[in-house]
């Protein structure tokens, strides 16, 4: 009935261990909208470059962060959310020069580092047909 | 629990090969670690990671293969790396390490 | 630092094509616990079950239905939860009956009809010893 | 998108054989339903469902194939089940559905 598009929404403990279900959580996602295997393979990198940052971090304040997926015709947009707002901004350190590489190769869109908004980072993908 | 991550290992005179197979992520990467770290150090010879059955791998892993990369340098010796399927392969260009390691098809 | 048991949550719209997504959560999910590969296939049917009832009926409150796993040390316990109270006692027609069969066969616990909780229901699966 | 139900069919005189893989769902189901019906109705033969490359498959698909027996019926003929992998041969047990069909190994 609704028109406005689908979200699915995952929340994940701070713990390495977990990062392989937000994996293939994605996968079968990004399947859904019609990526095929080489870009649920690189949507699947990216996403794990931010639950690897946010692992690594930890929170103080909070059990879990979540992956907001939300599916369009065309595109897949994740955003992730946390209740702890230290960890805004999340890519601002040296170190990261590997994982940001990789994500703004990987995805289509990005917004990397926020702290005027109600989620931590977010990233898109855009179906192309096929040429 | 199935594990995701595997090695083999030959050793020949001057090259010390490292069969990697599964998923290397911020779970399974100190294990990596530990195995690269600990051949370097007892073998003082070229390495080389053969890929062809990694399929997963991120910058928690590439980093791990830089660190390495710096340990083997100290005993002047080198890592070569083969096998690497695409979506790999375009992560080590993506991150420019596929001008630090030497890839072999 | 916490001694609670982990937590992963997983919001999914009411709509078949999702059913799947559940179920590759829930596999890596049950590996994580250790379940063997026949076990972790059981638990991905259970959960359909639960899952492709939910579309079934679909809610007129909520967009999405909530699915609750809690990672115990020898024990994956799994609670439904909407928002829409209509659809507490998801199996009370003489149609579900090959559903409840297979959910009562293959889980080792559960609650599938309950009015007075927070949630729709709850199915757990206990960790065994390889004889 | 990948398909996650694809069949194969093959006619003999007096059998109907239908090779099924991938994953019947809540999702599939309607495929597999439309294309069982109008394999009876159009063919009114005895049916072989092949499952050796079916992986998955829950309430929602038994429900079809049960249907599917009832229209056989209808015709006077019967349907034969093969190469059901453990985890769903386990399901027809369960239900009492192994009782309903005949299953071959
Ligand atoms: N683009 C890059 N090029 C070269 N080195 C890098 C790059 N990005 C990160 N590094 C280095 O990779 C290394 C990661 O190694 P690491 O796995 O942490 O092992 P160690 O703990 O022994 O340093 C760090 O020294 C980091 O500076
Ligand atoms: N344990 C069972 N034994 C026999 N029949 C069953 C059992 N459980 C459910 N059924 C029947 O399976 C059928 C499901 O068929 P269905 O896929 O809905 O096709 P149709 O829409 O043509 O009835 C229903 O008629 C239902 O009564």
């Amino acid at each position: 009935m609704s028109s406005s598009p689908d979200t699915i929404e995952m929340s994940l403990p701070f713990k390495p261990e977990y990062v392989s279900v937000a994996r293939l959580a994605a996968s079968g996602i990004a399947n859904r909208i019609g990526f095929d295997v080489e870009v649920i393979e690189d949507i699947k990198v990216a996403i794990s470059e931010v639950c690897s940052k946010l692992v690594g971090l930890g929170s103080k304040i909070s059990e879990n962060y979540t992956i907001a997926f939300t599916l369009r015709k065309d595109r897949l947009d994740i955003i992730f959310k946390c209740s702890d707002d230290s960890l805004k901004c999340l890519f601002n350190n040296s170190n990261d020069e590997l994982s940001l590489s990789i994500i703004t190769a990987l995805m289509d869109d990005f917004e990397l580092c926020t702290t005027d908004k109600d989620y931590l980072l977010s990233m898109s993908k855009t179906l192309k047909e096929k040429g | 629990m199935s594990s995701e991550l595997n090695f083999k290992e030959v050793q020949s005179e001057n090259l010390y090969e490292l069969y990697v197979s599964g998923e290397v992520d911020i779970y399974t990467s100190q294990v990596l670690k530990s195995k690269l770290y600990e051949i370097i150090d007892a073998n003082q010879k070229d390495l080389l990671i053969e890929c062809s059955e990694l399929n997963y791998i991120d910058s928690t892993g590439l980093g791990i293969f830089v660190g390495a990369l710096k340990k083997v340098k100290q005993y002047n010796k080198q890592i070569y790396i083969s096998g690497l399927k695409d979506n790999i392969k375009k992560l080590f260009v993506i991150t420019g390490l596929d001008k630090l390691f030497i890839i072999k098809e």
